[in-house]
């Protein structure tokens, strides 16, 4: 029999972590976006160190669920909300990583200037970060619909990536000195994209969480992939 | 034959067995109060016993009887139940225990003839006692003393151990514990042990006839000086109790209606007993039930 | 402690006693023990062989033992195993009240009923060894029953139920299984069973007969130690040859009870090396 | 022998200490030169397979080994300043500061009132006011004041087995200790009550350090903040119950948490 009382005040404290977590990878995705649109450096750097922050975190937590596995032996939903846990916090660990890879690319361009103003990846950073926002709101609320519109935001950003490349393209093929840059923001937009994917999984999770069925609502349908010509 | 016909077999002959053994004792008490109870009467309860008439009856031997059981009982309750703690709870185990063990399932099994006429050796005649209600009760306390120690260490070893450990860890005292804490829990076994104790003193005859005597001193109910002769509380008197009667009256033979009287006096025997015995359940299940009570 | 100081004086006292008829008396341990010639107090030569109350006591107790064995064993079966619910009902209390019923009593029934079933069934005096027996048989019915009762209920329910399991039938059961586990429990207490029948005194005199010379059939009386303890003791005067020589027949009781303990002791010991 | 005891504490957070100590149960070497420190208020718990040594370790921190005439206690006990195990310590008092509780609810035969105060009486509290006072404070703390504080005075013994446990555990706490024995404290009850006590446990670590002993290796891992694994008399790892529960690091141990002890 489980003693209730102190594994609720255990669940209750990882929760608390897994907030904290989520709004670290919120920051970083924040900073790591305008560090980009400003080529700012020092904000780059915060950002990594924000990283190792949330490493350290994503440690902590697995920890506690590990110990809480352990010791408590949860069952049914308590399993279903330690095992959420330790899955959202790889991709929520993976989310702040693509921040940090973004940075990384902001500061090898950061003393070049770019060869278009950024319209569409702003956006899409946004639609990104509603997404991952949104997914770890679904988990600290519970909330089935609101994963569920996560997973359905997916395409928009899906939508943006495949207009960002289309356009950087474009843009190699008139001018190929752009190539360096034109590469560089064809990784932002894919790292972005995979933010989008991240903040699917989670969701998926979060309903897995209260319904206690894992639907895969993440991948695009692989039937509909056309060879292109 | 087939195994199952002898099961069958097996079983019907212990039935029967069971039928034979409850009609024995059914038989015994019918025909102990079909036989006895007609001369059971008010005179016969109170009037002495004649010698060679007929018509007597065992007014003093009843009398006897409850009068030694309660010298008896003096003497056997608190030396039983004191034996009985310092072997349950005092004793070490050591060679002096294990003797004393011994020695108390010896005299738990001494026929008790042989404890009679040890008291006929020693309170009898080297202490001078006499033929007395005194050295009868004695040689009972001897006799059932045994009995009360094992019945009190058997029912203090019954007190959980968890009762006791309890109270000793709380840094309660062993003795206070004892007092407190386990005889009252050993109490409905230690009451009903020495009732059935008692039952056992009152129907004794063979270690009585040596020592308290086969004969009593006329009575005078009327005097209370417990050193006059013929007063009824004097423990210094011979006297027959109810069950050396009855052995008197059948081997010697000298009145008449003996066999009458006989069959009387062992209808007032085995009523006393039965009392015991249902007293002895009565009170058992009504501490058991003042203890378990919500 | 006092139990211990009691059964020193005792065993002192029936012993100095006992033995002065020996010692002091000069009679002959052997003539004493095996002597069928019971003369106390014949005037020139008297004689004291107590080998027809030693065989007397022993008799009735053994053909006690064997009569009353089979009925009381079976009860105790009847109890534990064919009929928990009559045996914890009727039975139980009937075998507890059986204990209860003083032996003077048990003795008058002997004299009013078996006695003279005896005589008109057999003929004889009625007055005999087989009323002894069946007068002690009843008397230790209920000793042995509920000694076996303990030992059948103190077993393990796993070997009953392992037994069943295995197909065998109820009787299969008891006779080879539940019986030789409880056997040395069995045995303590058709031992203490006769230890009680060599011991009582008063109901076995009271229809035995009281003669003193050994009998031929068991429809003869006889006399027992005790029985002759119980008539004579107070007849002889005491430091008399005569009067010793009762005492060392008391002697030969106390040790008998000695040697009952002991086995109780050695089947005790027994049943606990079984149980390793 | 591999053995771990990785708790060293502070001298202000021990509760009690045991140095070099070694219990023999007759010929049997029961607790083999046993040294280790208690943290006060906080839940310790003592695991192993039956017959490790665990139980009688905990008898032996409040003396009631010399209940049984052949076990033989040597070495040190520090609680308080003092060495429990002196012959010349008064009991009394020890047991009074060091309460203990056992596998089988055993309320003494009486009320319930009385089970409680018949320890205080006895130290020679007699107002009456102040008896009623501890008793529901008592009864407060183990969350059975309103269960029963309609029938104070009826016989303990028609409480439930979870309600007794808890009745013994406000006996032992009336007398006010500093540390609680529990000697496998819910093998005897069902789930619902064994969660209870468990419950209670975490509650009453605040204000009574607590030890332990479990066959439950689950509740072990549930309630205490440090576990001890006992293996035929000697502690053979000693850690936080996170690390013995995770990360053992004697086989022995994990083989144990793991249950592939053979």
């Amino acid at each position: 029999m489980v003693s209730r009382h102190y594994f609720d005040l255990e669940l209750e404290s990882l929760h608390q972590d897994l907030v904290e977590m989520g709004s670290k990878v919120q920051e970083s995705i924040d900073n790591a976006i305008n560090a980009l649109k400003n080529q700012d450096v020092e904000l780059s750097r915060q950002v990594f160190k924000n990283d190792d922050i949330i490493d350290e975190l994503e440690h902590k937590i697995e920890r506690k669920c590990i110990n809480l596995i352990a010791r408590q032996q949860p069952l049914a939903k308590d399993l279903r909300s330690i095992s959420t846990a330790l899955k959202i916090i790889t991709d929520m660990e993976r989310i702040a990583d693509h921040s940090a890879d973004i940075c990384e690319l902001t500061i090898k361009m950061a003393d070049q200037k770019y060869i278009k103003p950024l319209i569409d990846i702003p956006k899409m950073a946004e639609a990104a970060k509603k997404m991952v926002n949104n997914a770890i709101h679904a988990y600290v609320t519970q909330n089935v619909e609101l994963a569920e519109k996560v997973c359905a935001d997916d395409d928009i950003v899906d939508d943006y990536f495949v207009k960002v490349v289309d356009e950087l393209r474009e843009l190699i093929r008139e001018n190929p000195d752009v190539v360096y840059q034109a590469t560089n923001f064809i990784l932002v937009a894919k790292y972005l994209e995979r933010m989008g994917d991240h903040a699917t999984n989670i969701s998926e999770w979060v309903i897995y969480n209260v319904t206690g069925v894992h639907k895969d609502l993440n991948h695009d349908d692989l039937t509909k992939i056309k060879v292109n010509k | 034959m087939n195994v199952k016909v002898i099961d069958k077999i097996a079983t019907v002959i212990f039935y029967t067995i069971a039928i034979i053994i409850t009609l024995i004792l059914f038989g015994l008490l019918c025909f102990i109060l079909v036989k006895g109870l007609s001369g059971i009467s008010w005179d016969f309860l109170t009037k002495p016993p004649e010698n060679l008439r007929a018509g007597g009856g065992v007014g003093p031997q009843i009398f006897n009887s409850f009068f030694l059981l309660l010298l008896t009982m003096l003497f056997t309750i608190p030396l039983g139940i004191g034996g009985g703690i310092y072997l349950a709870e005092y004793s070490k185990p050591n060679t002096i225990t294990y003797a004393a063990r011994l020695v108390i399932e010896v005299l738990s099994s001494l026929p008790s003839i042989v404890v009679g006429l040890f008291g006929l050796l020693i309170f009898v005649q080297k202490l001078g006692m006499g033929f007395s209600l005194f050295s009868g009760a004695l040689v009972l306390m001897i006799f059932n003393l045994p009995l009360m120690i094992r019945i009190t260490e058997q029912s203090l070893r019954a007190v959980p151990v968890e009762q006791k450990e309890a109270s000793l860890a709380m840094g309660i005292s062993h003795w206070k514990t004892i007092t407190s804490i386990m005889l009252p829990i050993a109490l409905p076994g230690i009451i009903t042990g020495t009732i059935l104790t008692a039952g056992r003193a009152f129907g004794e005859a063979a270690a009585l006839m040596f020592t308290a005597g086969m004969s009593s001193p006329p009575l005078d109910f009327t005097n209370w000086n417990p050193l006059a002769p013929n007063s009824p509380i004097n423990p210094f008197r011979p006297a027959s109790t109810l069950a050396v009667h009855i052995w008197k009256i059948n081997s010697e033979g000298l009145i008449p209606d003996a066999a009458q009287i006989a069959a009387s006096a062992s209808a007032v025997l085995v009523i006393c007993v039965l009392f015991f015995n249902i007293l002895s359940r009565w009170i058992g299940k009504l501490i058991y039930k003042k203890f378990t009570a919500a | 402690m006092l139990s211990i100081i009691i059964i020193t004086v005792i065993t002192y006292f029936i012993a100095s006693k006992g033995l002065s008829t020996f010692f002091k008396n000069g009679i002959n341990l052997f003539d004493f023990l095996f002597g069928t010639q019971w003369k106390p107090e014949h005037d020139t030569t008297p004689l004291f062989g107590a080998f027809p109350f030693i065989f007397g006591s022993f008799s009735v107790t053994i053909l006690a033992v064997l009569l009353s064995t089979p009925l009381s064993v079976g009860a105790a079966i009847f109890m534990a195993e064919i009929s928990p619910k009559w045996g914890a009902k009727f039975l139980q209390p009937v075998i507890e009240l059986l204990i209860g019923i003083p032996s003077v009593v048990y003795g008058f029934i002997g004299l009013s009923i078996i006695v003279p079933f005896i005589r008109n069934t057999f003929g004889g005096m009625g007055f005999s060894l087989a009323s002894g027996m069946i007068v002690l048989a009843i008397m230790i019915l209920p000793t042995i029953t509920s000694v076996s009762y303990d030992a059948l209920k103190s077993l393990p329910s796993g070997l009953k139920d392992a037994s069943y399991a295995l197909g065998a039938t109820r009787w299969q059961t008891i006779y080879r299984v539940l019986i030789p586990t409880a056997l040395p429990n069995i045995l303590t207490g058709i031992v203490l069973g006769m230890a009680r029948a060599f011991g009582e005194a008063l109901a076995v005199q009271m229809v035995i007969g009281n003669v003193q010379r050994l009998p031929s059939s068991i429809l003869d009386s006889v006399s027992t130690l005790t029985s002759i303890l119980t008539l004579e003791m107070s007849n002889t005067i005491a430091g008399t040859t005569y009067n010793n020589a009762l005492w060392s027949m008391a002697l030969i009781l106390l040790l008998m009870s000695f040697v009952f303990i002991m086995i109780i002791r050695i089947l005790g010991k027994g049943s606990k090396l079984n149980e390793r | 022998m591999v053995t771990c005891n990785n708790i060293s504490l502070d001298q202000k957070d021990i509760a009690i200490e045991t140095r070099d100590l070694n219990i023999y149960y007759g010929s049997k070497h029961a607790i083999k030169n046993l040294s280790m420190q208690i943290k006060k208020l906080d839940i310790t718990a003592f695991i192993g397979p039956s017959g490790c040594g665990k139980s009688t370790y905990l008898r032996a921190l409040n003396r009631m080994n010399d209940l049984i005439p052949i076990t033989k206690t040597t070495g040190k006990i520090l609680f308080d300043g003092i060495n429990i195990n002196d012959k010349n310590v008064d009991l009394a008092t020890i047991r009074q500061k060091i309460g203990m509780v056992w596998q089988k609810p055993n309320p003494f035969n009486k009320s319930i009132y009385e089970n409680i105060v018949f320890a205080l009486k006895y130290y020679g509290i007699r107002q009456k006011q102040i008896l009623d006072e501890i008793v529901e404070d008592s009864l407060r703390k183990v969350a059975l004041w309103d269960e029963v504080k309609d029938r104070l005075h009826k016989s303990a013994l028609a409480l439930s087995g979870g309600q007794q446990q808890r009745l013994c555990i406000a006996r032992a706490i009336a007398t006010k200790p500093e540390i609680l024995l529990l000697d496998e404290p819910t093998s005897a009850l069902d789930p619902i009550s064994s969660g209870k006590i468990e419950e209670l446990l975490f509650e009453l670590k605040q204000d009574y350090t607590i030890i332990i002993v479990t066959h439950n290796m689950q509740q072990a891992g549930r309630i205490s903040s440090y576990t001890a694994f006992f293996l035929l008399g000697d502690l053979i790892e000693y850690d936080e119950t996170n690390v013995i529960f995770t990360n053992p690091v004697v086989d022995k141990t994990n083989d144990y948490i793991m249950g592939r002890f053979g």
